[in-house]
């Protein structure tokens, strides 16, 4: 129990240290918001100079972040000077799209990824193995921008599917089952751009991991006791190559929201991406910063989270 | 004595790449009966361990059987498909690995373990066989540790390791186990414990037991017959005390030479006899006799001319010139 | 005058003399820091003298690696002292200040880097003390080679072209090449085939003669040190518990570790099976 | 596998070549419009001519604007006026459009090129853009920021990842708590939020050659995380090496011990890092340029000019605008192959 204690400690220093680096990284930005607006002839600078104080900006670094900080802590994440409004009902909604977004291409990608890979490692060298590998290989190479256009066009061309949003314009005119399914089919290519993006590492993750178990002496040894050939791939060899696999949980939810900034940006889907591009353009820091502690929580939760599933399925962790 | 292996005329190749086959094991032939206890020994790299793994298709990668037969209670394996080799391995003959530390599964609990054979031979439902794997760990020198089913194998020491993997070559009550240098890694003290565990169980239930190791002592206490490999070839095979006091092929007497002595008042002052050079590479074997260029009794003709196999004696096989 | 009195000291005087050392490491992390401590030498005393061959014998575990390792200079002793022919010697990081102790290491096939070619390897020691030329470096090299029974062409193979048995002499060259007076064998026999075993001893024991070298011999193979040792120590949780002439402790060692070892390895000892 | 590492090494030298020989090969300045010919669809080379005679020197059909409407799109060969290809041609570059050479005396330079046709008439191999220019000679151009940036940020990361990682796994204590820590802050944000983050601090419209130094800059100081911790990963272990042990008993000072055995023991993962950070910084340029934080116009790179296709219309009909994106593609696969031959031969 001590190791997911300190790893959950862990997880909330690294997690205080990013907020410091962000921070830190938008204090020191030339100009904020309001230095466009000192150069509007119809905004006195005194107004400005009232505003910066209002907000707090010309206090020292320090006290700004630990200011920034207590309220955070209490869930107040600073203000949005473009959209004037608090910062955390704008992100609540577009971080839940994100998530969405990257916890179904996830999901979809690893229930893609283990029957493939472990599939390809049993059969290794096999015609059906090569084709896997090929496969990987070309969507390694296909950059996450392509294929999110690629499937835009597609969507332009064929009109099976929307080309871009969560909803129909008419979404709020539709019933319950017509709007959940406008949703899906609005889902559907986002998330499919998402998961291709991550499949062929996965994939080829699975499989070398499986291939290490399988050419390990226990599994030799397994073989040499007349274990039948399904059972040892799914009961022997799969939770003994669990471990890399857990890791790569947490790395690939780190790929994911890095792929789903862009591909949010592309198609249009109203996630943290498409705020955080805005917000920079706009230099709206504490919406910055409050995006991108927020890509760092959820990719430090994902870690924490293959950290318990790694306690659960090691027992040489658990033993530690 | 009824056989109950019979191995003709293997022969073991491994193919790397685009390259000419490797002979690995050459032409070996060899009997063993119910209850016997046959040790092999030899260098390293000398064709033991690839002997072993033929016996029952478990050759690694590039490893193949390309002549010969291995009949077990009259079945040829090396002609069985691999899903009827799958009912034989662990039911009739098992296989003791070299390291247990590496050959039990790191994430499953040992009883678990053993209990899985059980579940690949019998009709057996998990529970039964849980309390089945339990019975077998008291009966293996775990009768004091009431949770030892329950350990993970890094829990446990290096001798408790060996005792579950020997627990789960005969959980199903195999005829034959075969035994790849089951004490290499072990202490001293563990090794004794470990070789008179199998001694033990050998003769309780009456098990064929094939031992190999590259230290001769580990034979003395247990081996009824001896085999001596050299090159991919058995050099050498008879009776362990026969083996053992009256070395024919030179090649054993220097094995045993570098052996077998312990207290400095039985063992002669200056150097230790030894046999000169190392062993060939399996791919570039020399002409004539492989052991011709280390042998201490080389004549010309070892040179140009493989020895052939000659019998002395009742069950005494030798394979050099000098007694043909 | 003052030389006479120097080598009568040193005739008195043991080559080796180690007096109550002790290395502790602490497992863990943070506050369970002291909880998890490890102490594998628990006040080492030791005399070793010139010319002889002590056996450091003992359960794994017993700290006979780790007195090698701060005797020859890789790990730095908690306390205690070494002296090496009445001067005191010492660890430091960079300098090598153990003196003329060098150690060969369990498995040769890792101490030896598998990118450097044999006479690299062997001439080694020589480039980091600044020895002569490259061309008298590999000339020395390649004799002690030689000596080895390592044929010279060998000099420009890669390590890990070489078989165990090859390597062991590699590991040995490099560790002669600098002319140490005492020498750690840290299970240098252990992996190998018995006849390749003997082939090293016999070899050892011949550079012993010819270089009046003292060996310190860390083994669990008591059929190697009855042969190669001219004393026994035993080593038991961090202490020496009992040392004796090989010969007396064969008769009858008189710790109870000792008797366990030595009942161990006696075990074999039984007649064949019928 | 030796050779395919020397297919996969010889297809990236070419490609870099040709990028860096942009001026030779490009048929037009990357900046050149060609008003008339916007959305130029690409042309094909032709051997054998509507009469079906062969030429031996292959020629292209002059483009005529047709109809907006036409279901083959605006514009259609003109099959009475081939274009031959003419090979080491002079070629006159006009700075500025060629609309606006009325109004003022533009730049004029002179420079061979590789290939060309006669004037009047055009060659777009790929196409065109919006304003007529010719993308592939954009193509070039772009490589040049968008292969580089990726180069360079790549050798700024893992020189840093170098450094940092062999202090760190080398000496250990104090040091490798703070690097060890500092990077574990860098890894808990996703990446690309990570060079978002940096990047929003720093000035937004610049230059094309400063972004390009700004981009490399960013990439590459952000991305020190990894390879730092890969590096130290293999220090620590090769440190405890016996060899390295034993050389240290015969007195080896660190930076001996470092030089010959501990860096050379790194240099199978760093040259693996490098081949596959190098396509990740590639695409991190061109996501930069292509989301507007990049390199903008009118200097083109690949990641600006694939951002032309978030307009739909474009998206919609003009497929030869995916070019940008497509040569990504190659040379991804070719790195790609370097990284897995080099990790193959350290195995």
């Amino acid at each position: 129990m001590s190791y997911l204690a300190r790893r959950l400690g862990h997880a909330i220093l690294v997690l205080l240290g990013v907020s410091i680096l962000t921070f830190a990284l938008l204090k020191l930005a030339p100009g904020d918001y309001f230095a466009g607006m000192r150069l509007n002839p119809q905004i006195s600078p005194q107004t400005v100079t009232a505003l910066r104080h209002a907000y707090g900006l010309n206090r020292s670094l320090p006290v700004t972040y630990l200011r920034w900080l207590r309220s955070a802590l209490r869930g107040d994440l600073g203000y949005s000077f473009a959209y004037n409004t608090p910062v955390w009902p704008l992100l609540r909604s577009r971080a839940s799209n994100t998530l969405i977004l990257s916890l179904l291409a996830m999901a979809g990608a690893w229930l893609v990824a283990i029957p493939l890979g472990v599939w390809a490692a049993a059969h290794r060298g096999a015609s059906l193995d090569r084709a896997t590998s090929a496969g990987t290989t070309l969507l390694l190479a296909l950059p996450d921008v392509l294929i999110a256009l690629g499937l835009l066009a597609f969507a332009l061309r064929t009109g099976w599917f929307p080309t871009g949003g969560m909803a129909s314009v008419a979404a709020q005119a539709m019933g319950p089952a017509a709007r959940v399914r406008d949703f899906v089919l609005h889902l559907i290519l986002p998330a499919a751009a998402l998961a291709a993006g991550v499949l062929p590492i996965l994939v080829r993750h699975v499989r070398s991991a499986m291939l290490d178990v399988l050419d390990s002496p226990y599994l030799l040894a397994a073989r040499g006791h007349g274990i039948p050939r399904a059972r040892l791939l799914f009961r022997h060899a799969l939770p003994a190559a669990a471990n890399p696999l857990i890791s790569l949980f947490g790395v690939s939810l780190g790929t994911l929201l890095s792929g789903s900034l862009l591909i949010e940006v592309v198609m249009s889907w109203p996630g943290l991406g498409p705020l955080l591009l805005e917000a920079i353009l706009e230099r709206d820091a504490y919406v910055v910063v409050a995006a991108v502690l927020l890509s760092a929580v959820f990719l430090v939760a994902g870690n924490f989270v293959a950290d318990v599933l790694l306690y659960a399925a090691d027992p040489r962790i658990r033993a530690e | 004595m009824d056989r109950l292996l019979e191995v003709r005329d293997l022969r073991v190749c491994y193919r790397k790449g685009t390259e000419p086959p490797t002979h690995v094991v050459d032409n070996a032939s060899f009997d063993l009966a119910a209850g016997e206890t046959l040790g092999i020994i030899g260098e390293s790299g000398c064709g033991k361990t690839s002997l072993a793994l033929a016996l029952l298709g478990l050759l690694p990668r590039g490893g193949f059987v390309q002549c010969g037969e291995v009949r077990f209670k009259g079945t040829n394996l090396i002609e069985l498909h691999e899903a009827d080799l799958q009912r034989v391995r662990g039911a009739e003959i098992s296989f003791v690995h070299q390291d247990a530390g590496l050959a039990l599964n790191p994430v499953l609990r040992v009883g678990d373990q053993i209990a899985e054979v059980l579940i690949a031979h019998r009709r057996i439902s998990f529970r039964q066989a849980s309390g089945e794997a339990r019975k077998i760990l008291a009966q293996i020198g775990f009768a004091g540790h009431e949770q030892i089913d329950r350990a993970f194998p890094h829990q446990l020491s290096g001798g408790q390791k060996q005792r579950v993997a020997i627990a789960q070559a005969i959980a199903c009550g195999p005829a034959l186990v075969i035994a790849d240098e089951p004490v290499t890694a072990l202490d001293a003290l563990v090794q004794v414990e470990i070789i008179t565990l199998l001694k033990t169980l050998q003769q309780h239930f009456h098990l064929a037991l094939i031992l190999i190791t590259h230290t001769p002592a580990v034979l003395v206490p247990i081996a009824h017959r001896i085999m001596v490999m050299y090159a991919g070839r058995i050099v050498e095979q008879g009776l362990a005390p026969e083996v053992l006091q009256a070395p024919l092929h030179p090649y054993t007497q220097g094995l045993l030479d570098s052996g077998l002595d312990l207290l400095p008042q039985e063992s002669p002052a200056g150097p230790l006899s030894s046999i000169p050079g190392e062993p060939p590479n399996l791919a570039a074997l020399p002409a004539g006799c492989a052991f011709a260029p280390r042998c201490s009794d080389r004549m010309e003709v070892c040179q140009t001319r493989e020895p052939v196999e000659s019998h002395s004696g009742k069950s005494r096989i030798v394979r050099c010139i000098k007694y043909e | 005058m003052n030389d006479q009195a120097q080598t009568q000291a040193e005739s008195r005087e043991p080559l080796l003399r180690v007096v109550n050392l002790q290395k502790r490491y602490s497992r863990g992390r943070g506050w369970r820091r002291s909880r998890l401590l490890i102490e594998p030498l628990r006040g080492i005393d030791l005399q070793v003298h010139a010319g002889a061959s002590l056996a450091l014998i003992g359960a794994s575990g017993s700290g006979k690696s780790t007195l090698a390792r701060c005797l020859a200079g890789i790990e730095r002793p908690d306390c205690g002292e070494v002296w090496i022919s009445g001067r005191q010697s010492g660890y430091s990081e960079n300098a090598h200040a153990s003196g003329p102790i060098y150690m060969i290491f369990q498995d040769c096939g890792l101490s030896t880097n598998p990118r450097f070619t044999a006479a690299e390897i062997v001439s080694e020691p020589l480039l980091i003390s600044n020895w002569g030329t490259t061309r008298e470096r590999l000339h020395r090299a390649i004799g002690l080679m030689t000596t080895l029974g390592l044929q010279a062409d060998a000099a420009n193979r890669r390590a890990g072209e070489f078989s165990g048995g090859q390597r062991r002499r590699l590991a040995l060259a490099r560790a002669l090449v600098l002319e140490p007076r005492i020498l750690i064998l840290d299970e240098a026999l252990a992996g190998l085939d018995l006849s390749t075993q003997a082939q090293m001893a016999n070899l050892l024991l011949e550079i012993q003669r010819a270089r009046a070298l003292t060996y310190l011999w860390i083994s669990h193979d008591l059929t190697l040190v009855a042969r190669l040792a001219s004393d026994i120590a035993v080593m038991d949780q961090g202490r020496i518990v009992e040392s004796a002439p090989v010969r007396e402790w064969f008769a009858g060692p008189r710790s109870p570790q000792g008797q366990s070892l030595l009942q161990a390895a006696g075990a074999w000892r039984s007649r064949p099976a019928s | 596998m030796q050779k395919k590492l020397k297919f996969a090494l010889l297809g990236l030298v070419l490609i870099h070549l040709a990028v860096l020989g942009a001026r030779f090969f490009a048929p037009y300045d990357p900046a050149e419009q060609h008003r008339d010919f916007a959305f130029a669809p690409p042309m094909l080379l032709h051997w054998v001519d509507a009469q079906g005679h062969l030429h031996l020197r292959p020629f292209v059909y002059a483009l005529v604007y047709h109809s907006e409407s036409s279901a083959a799109g605006p514009y259609e060969d003109d099959r009475s006026r081939a274009l031959p290809l003419r090979f080491f041609v002079e070629s006159t570059t006009t700075h500025g459009n060629s609309q606006s050479a009325a109004s003022g005396e533009p730049q004029r330079t002179n420079h061979l090129r590789l290939f060309g046709v006669d004037s009047p008439g055009e060659i777009f191999l790929f196409g065109t853009d919006d304003y007529g220019r010719d993308q592939l000679s954009r193509l070039l151009y772009g490589g040049q920021v968008s292969l580089f940036a990726g180069l360079f940020a790549a050798v700024l990361s893992l020189g840093l990842g170098i450094l940092l990682g062999s202090v760190s796994g080398f000496y250990g204590s104090w040091p490798d708590a703070v690097i060890m820590r500092g990077a574990e802050i860098f890894m808990a944000l996703p990446w690309i939020y990570l060079l978002f983050a940096v990047r929003a601090f720093l000035p937004l419209h610049v230059g094309a050659q400063e972004s390009f130094f700004l981009l490399v800059g960013v990439i590459g100081l952000t991305g020190w995380a990894r390879p730092s911790r890969l590096v130290r990963g293999v220090v620590l272990s090769a440190k405890h090496r016996e060899y390295v042990l034993a050389a240290r008993s015969f007195g080896a000072s660190n930076f001996y011990l470092l030089r010959r055995h501990i860096l050379p023991e790194t240099y199978g993962v760093v040259l693996t890092q490098a081949a596959l950070l190098i396509p990740q910084y590639v695409l991190a340029e061109v996501t930069f340029s292509f989301l507007g934080l990049g390199v903008s116009e009118p200097a083109p790179s690949w990641g600006n000019m694939l951002a032309e296709l978030q307009k739909l219309y474009v998206l919609e009909s003009y497929w030869w605008m995916f070019a940008a994106g497509l040569v990504l593609v190659p040379v991804f696969l070719l790195y790609h192959m370097v990284a897995d031959a080099v990790q193959q031969a350290q195995l």
